[in-house]
């Protein structure tokens, strides 16, 4: 039933993690070369585990790689912190590499338990990452957000699940599609079940109406773990429902659909108006992940075959490039000049010329622009299944909803654009402010200039992506 | 590499690194090479055109590019884009050429203001010889962020950057619709190939199909634009600086007019016939409205702006009419309007940089006696916009008439000579306004000014190479009609 | 009426009462005390549905450590225990009404999908029966879950000690 | 016994909850209220698990996690409310947690 094979990669990062701890622990000093350089290579090692030829299912791969990857980036670029006194170095990792093991076996699961128990693991130790920094007021309150939302998207889940096992009987997602539809109860109750089971994890996905807790939450956290939150966190849901939706509750469609696309619009509306009125960058880009989320959740609505489940992925994928730039750069800035307002990035593309055109063609990217190509593409994809005239279209209002956030996505990005290869602002004409050795600041810097290359180099060939995302 | 993908790529790769050396590059030196590399894309187009037959698609190429979604690197040049991309090419060329002199003050360095010049050229030649309803759009949205830099950073006046964000938000909305039928289209005919969908006749049928339709169409109107999806354009126009004026005008707005030939005309030939007589009568409506608000303007750039709606109403009657007469009144209409409309804001921004500003009041009166050269100009300028026979634009203007009189395929008689007469009292108002403009501007008791000067410096040769040209389409109309006629079918392939 | 049945009903009183009190009551300590006798008569009703593993895991792991765990953190909080002590939000009657109709809503589900089905003589969950299934079908969510515990010990762990404030060494105010 | 009876002994605890999460001021009553919404799911699943009473015994285990979770979860939440107790002073949190800040 098992297919021992699949653990190991979750099983080498959860390791990683609690030999980082460990490590941290027993060391005279802390530091974050130790724990970090485990981290890392548990991570490289992990990465190579789910390349390796021999794996058989290209989605739950992809995903896998992008829960592993994003970590990875957010791994280096949280050595930024190196010497931020609130931050625990050993607990950072651990927390940071067990919740990505979360996260993959959340992606590798085939029944509702191993779910919702990876459910958890992704989104308890990251709860704890968002309250870390000690003694922060914003913290604690982000994280006790966080984690009442949580704790209660988890309870109607787990609620949702227990009507599917009561209507069906099994919690397995194979026989799930066979007995579900063959139940003895009503078809309201057989789909107001799938449609609790679902409703939970849109919770976590950030989707419209919880969305609430995540711009309180992203604010209280650092800046990496933000990041963490908005690419990892919400790769490991999206990934589940993906797979969840076509395989355990594909011939439930009718109950499930009209749900998903519902709160795909509004998650894109609500985002993106959130967005407009923020003037601070972690805030802009925390409502701007809510409305993000929303393009993920669009091809979902018309999610049949396992074929169709690319498109979100696909989007994911580039968003999470993305994100994890422009995180990674406000990350940065924030520990050397000691703010993230609209102020502290004025002028960033003349001081910092790397970083700062990275942070451009990041926010290009989200916006869907060219020269951005793979962000255009991503926007593509998303549209295409909602407009494929096999389905009947039935969501083409949800199309035309989603093309008209486009252009609000692509106004605020573009004023934030505007911001950074502006005059160079105060903030950053002063010195910096950074405790951080210079090693830190170049590893971080590492992990913005890596992503924003891949950026590049697959806005000239996006196929590089897409191919490998069945 | 063929010598249309060199000639996209060129002015793409110079623009982008003179925009990302941060002003290192003197801005005259940055000018010079800006018009050197429009040269070398014309030369490298002109060889490609020459090298190749009539009715072929000049310089193809043909490469795998996004597999997944069957998007095509499909790039030529043929009777159609020929003449937009040598206008485009030549407007760029003239841009850069006035900027050796006249480079406007802004926040940022003056060779980055060529740069976002180079990358709009480069754009709009992406535009006119994609192949792929993809790389279409990609070009036709990588035009608009450097816009959206040229009016904001180098525009005059308090509102230009709402302006610019008004005409962002406005060509954004417009595209975003647009591509949704585009990936329609895409989905429908199983291919994003022009040359499949237009030529092969690949029909987009069923409401699907004319989902595509109108989503298509109203990208483009706002691009072109139609009345009364206009309202982002005079400000746009007003605010930008000269070089920003004349690419709007000039090669901004015939995107729109190219879009509606390639991918609304050709593509989807069922329902633009469906929706032809609506079309056709905005753009009537536009004309007359165009040449009303003309009459009311105070302000030279914003009278000029104003007069391209009229202008464009023609080129989209003409469009409308789906007729072989008409789609080449259409190519010859944009490409006259390119450079007479061109020539109009060059002068007035020569104006501007003397007077401060273009208003009635700032320039006085009696330009005749005061600069007799340069009000020479602008009343052939003027003259020329109004359509007066042996100038560029009015072969434009007449063939639009007359393919609404002889009645083409699409629109019906009663409603095609209904259009024709309001049309026609279209060109008597601007007659009115033209008018209006010469005598209060260049006639008149003379309010001498100590600014007072003729053109100078890097004017000179721009304004004679336009006056030139808009002689020369005057004269020989056959020029443009001879290369446009023997790709006709590629637009017209679809249409009954 | 069989006395199964009757056991059940008597404790399903039990259980609501007590729930009722538990999220109503005035005091602290006393919401806590509730609480216990909340999951004690769930654990009864778990032994009538012959889930004996599952009764004996609740009394032990609720009532014997989580309750402990509460009452302590209500008196770290040093929180007042007298009476008016605890508090409620604002939208107190909006809440009710969102209470009630989930209940009513999940009610009317339950009644819609299984009403007229009964529970025969099922087979008893007794814990060698469950630690079979557990450690065959179930072994890896039961890994995860000790990953989970050891996460969120480690979690907890970290957020509760060491107390430092802000502003030691160069994070400074400026590091908002 | 009706399978019904479970059931709906299950909705009222899971409306008292909601009712607790909403309405309760101080952040461990707030958690009970949580808890009590497990523990209804929790004999959601006992009882279909003897309805069904298929040989994997699905329910009670997926309970026994549950039972799990919630005790993991309880911990968790109660060190993130000392820390909140320790930064503000107190451990009220304002009306529903999701408004709480922007």
């Amino acid at each position: 039933m098992i297919d021992w094979s699949d653990v190991v990669a979750p099983l080498v990062v959860a390791g990683g993690g609690i030999l980082a701890l460990l490590l941290d622990a027993f060391g005279t000093r802390r530091s974050w070369r130790r724990s970090g350089i485990v981290s890392f290579l548990a991570l490289v090692a992990a990465l190579v585990v789910l390349l390796s030829p021999s794996r058989p299912d290209g989605l739950q791969q992809a995903l896998g790689v992008l829960v592993v990857g994003g970590t990875l980036l957010v791994v280096l670029a949280a050595a930024v912190m190196e010497h931020e006194d609130s931050m625990p170095p050993g607990e950072l990792h651990f927390l940071l590499l067990v919740s990505a093991s979360g996260g993959l076996s959340m992606v590798l699961a085939r029944d509702l338990a191993t779910l919702v128990v990876s459910l958890e693991l992704l989104s308890l130790p990251s709860i704890a990452l968002v309250g870390l920094r000690r003694g922060d007021v914003d913290a604690a309150r982000g994280a006790w957000t966080f984690f009442v939302v949580s704790v209660v998207s988890t309870a109607v889940t787990l609620l949702g699940i227990a009507f599917v096992y009561g209507v069906s009987g099994t919690l397995v997602y194979d026989e799930l599609a066979l007995r579900l539809s063959a139940s003895r109860a009503p078809a309201e109750v057989v789909g107001a079940a799938v449609v609790l089971t679902v409703v939970g994890l849109l919770f976590k996905l950030g989707a419209v109406p919880l969305h609430l807790w995540v711009p309180g939450t992203y604010r209280g956290a650092s800046v990496p773990v933000a990041a963490y939150l908005s690419v990892v966190s919400k790769a490991g849901a999206a990934g589940a429902l993906v797979l969840l939706l076509p395989d355990a509750f594909g011939l439930q469609g009718e109950s499930w659909r009209p749900v998903v696309a519902v709160a795909a619009a509004l998650t894109l509306v609500v985002g993106n108006l959130g967005a407009w009125v923020q003037d601070d960058v972690v805030g802009l880009l925390a409502w701007s992940s809510i409305a993000q989320a929303g393009f993920v959740l669009a091809p979902m609505a018309v999610l049949t075959t396992p074929g169709v489940a690319s498109a979100p992925i696909r989007y994911l994928a580039v968003y999470a490039l993305a994100n994890l730039v422009a995180f990674g750069v406000v990350g940065l800035v924030r520990r050397r000049w000691g703010g993230t307002s609209m102020a502290h990035v004025a002028g960033l593309v003349r001081v910092e010329p790397w970083t700062g055109s990275a942070l451009v063609l990041a926010l290009l990217t989200l916006a869907g622009f060219p020269p951005a190509v793979i962000g255009l593409v991503a926007k593509y994809v998303v549209l295409e299944p909602l407009l494929d005239p096999r389905f009947g279209t039935p969501y083409a209002w949800l199309a035309v909803v989603v093309a008209l956030n486009v252009v609000v996505g692509l106004v605020y990005y573009l004023r934030l654009v505007a911001v950074v290869v502006g005059p160079v602002g105060p903030r950053l004409a002063g010195s910096t402010v950074s405790p951080s050795p210079p090693r830190a600041v170049v590893v971080a810097r590492t992990a913005v200039l890596v992503p924003a290359a891949a950026l590049v180099v697959t806005s000239v060939q996006p196929d590089l992506l897409l191919s490998w995302i069945p | 590499m063929s010598a249309v993908v060199a000639a996209v790529l060129l002015p793409l790769l110079v623009g982008g690194g003179l925009v990302l050396s941060g002003g290192r590059v003197p801005g005259r030196v940055a000018a010079l090479a800006g018009a050197a590399t429009t040269v070398v894309s014309a030369a490298l187009v002109v060889a490609a055109w020459a090298a190749s037959g009539r009715g072929e698609v000049a310089g193809e190429v043909d490469a795998a590019w996004i597999e997944a979604i069957g998007a095509r690197w499909h790039l030529g040049v043929d009777g159609i884009s020929f003449p937009f991309v040598l206008m485009t090419l030549l407007l760029g060329l003239l841009c850069c050429v006035s900027l050796v002199d006249h480079a406007p003050a802004g926040d940022g360095p003056p060779s980055a203001l060529v740069g976002l010049v180079l990358v709009v050229v480069g754009a709009a030649l992406g535009v006119f010889s994609s192949l792929d309803l993809l790389l279409f759009f990609v070009f036709f949205e990588l035009a608009l962020v450097p816009m959206w830099f040229v009016v904001a950073r180098w525009g005059d006046g308090e509102g230009r950057s709402r302006a610019a964000t008004r005409f962002l938000v406005f060509t954004v909305t417009g595209s975003a619709l647009m591509l949704a039928g585009f990936i329609t289209v895409g989905r429908l005919a199983g291919s994003l190939q022009l040359t499949d969908i237009a030529v092969l006749r690949v029909l987009v049928t069923g409401p699907v199909g004319m989902f595509a339709a109108v989503t298509i169409l109203l990208g483009l109107a706002v691009k072109t634009p139609v009345w009364p999806l206009h309202t982002w354009l005079p400000d746009a126009h007003g605010s930008a600086p000269t070089v920003g004026s004349v690419l709007l005008a000039g090669v901004f707005l015939k995107l729109g007019t190219y879009g509606l030939l390639r991918v609304w005309l050709a593509v989807v030939p069922q329902q633009a016939e469906v929706l032809a007589p609506a079309l056709a009568t905005f753009a009537v409506v536009g004309i007359v409205w165009s040449a009303l608000a003309c009459l009311r303007q105070t302000d030279l750039k914003r009278l000029v702006a104003f007069s391209s709606v009229g202008h464009m109403g023609f080129v989209v009657l003409a469009v409308a009419s789906a007729s072989p007469l008409g789609v080449s009144a259409a190519v010859l209409g944009s490409v006259a309007h390119g450079v007479v409309t061109g020539l109009l804001f060059f002068v007035a921004g020569a104006l501007r940089r003397r007077y401060g500003a273009t208003s009635w009041e700032a320039l006085g009166r009696g330009l005749w006696l005061r600069t007799p050269r340069t009000a020479g100009v602008l009343a052939f300028a003027a003259i020329a916009s109004l359509g007066l026979p042996g100038l560029a634009v009015f072969w434009g203007e007449l063939l639009t008439l007359r393919a609404l009189y002889e009645v083409g395929p699409v629109l019906g008689r009663p409603l095609a000579w209904t259009l024709l007469a309001v049309a026609a009292l279209g060109v008597v108002l601007t007659s009115a306004y033209v008018a209006a403009l010469l005598r209060r501007v260049l006639q008149g008791v003379p309010t001498p000014d100590d600014r007072d000067g003729e053109l100078a410096g890097s004017d000179v040769p721009v304004v004679a190479v336009l006056v030139a040209a808009t002689v020369v389409l005057g004269v020989a109309p056959g020029l443009v009609l001879g290369v446009v006629e023997p790709d006709l079918l590629a637009v017209l392939g679809g249409v009954r | 009426m069989s006395a199964v049945e009757v056991v059940f009903l008597v404790l399903a009183a039990v259980c609501v009462f007590s729930g009722l009190q538990a999220v109503t009551c005035d005091r602290l300590v006393h919401a806590a005390l509730w609480f216990v006798l909340t999951l004690g008569s769930l654990a009864g009703t778990f032994l009538l549905l012959a889930a004996e593993l599952l009764a004996w895991v609740q009394v032990l792991v609720y009532l014997g450590s989580v309750v402990v765990l509460l009452v302590f953190a209500l008196m770290l909080t040093r929180a007042p225990t007298g009476s008016g002590s605890a508090t409620f939000t604002r939208n107190r009657w909006l809440a009710a009404v969102i209470g009630t109709a989930t209940s009513v809503g999940l009610g009317v589900l339950g009644w819609a999908g299984f009403g007229g089905q009964e529970i025969v003589s099922p087979t008893v969950g007794s814990p060698e029966v469950i630690g079979q299934v557990l450690f065959t079908e179930w072994v890896l969510p039961f890994e995860i879950l000790s990953l989970v515990l050891l996460a969120a010990l480690v979690g907890a762990i970290a957020l509760s000690t060491g107390q430092r404030t802000v502003g030691d060494s160069g994070a400074a105010d400026g590091d908002r | 016994m009706p399978l019904a009876w479970p059931l709906i002994l299950s909705a009222v605890l899971f409306g008292i909850g909601v009712y607790g999460v909403l309405a309760r001021r101080h952040a461990v009553l707030v958690l009970i209220g949580v808890e009590m919404m497990l523990a209804a799911v929790t004999l959601d699943l006992v009882a279909f698990d003897a309805w069904w009473g298929e040989p994997s015994h699905s329910g009670q285990v997926l309970s026994l996690f549950v039972i799990a979770l919630a005790a993991a979860e309880i911990g968790l939440g109660l060190a993130i409310v000392l820390a909140l107790y320790r930064a503000t002073g107190t451990a009220d949190v304002d009306d529903v947690p999701a408004r709480e800040r922007r």
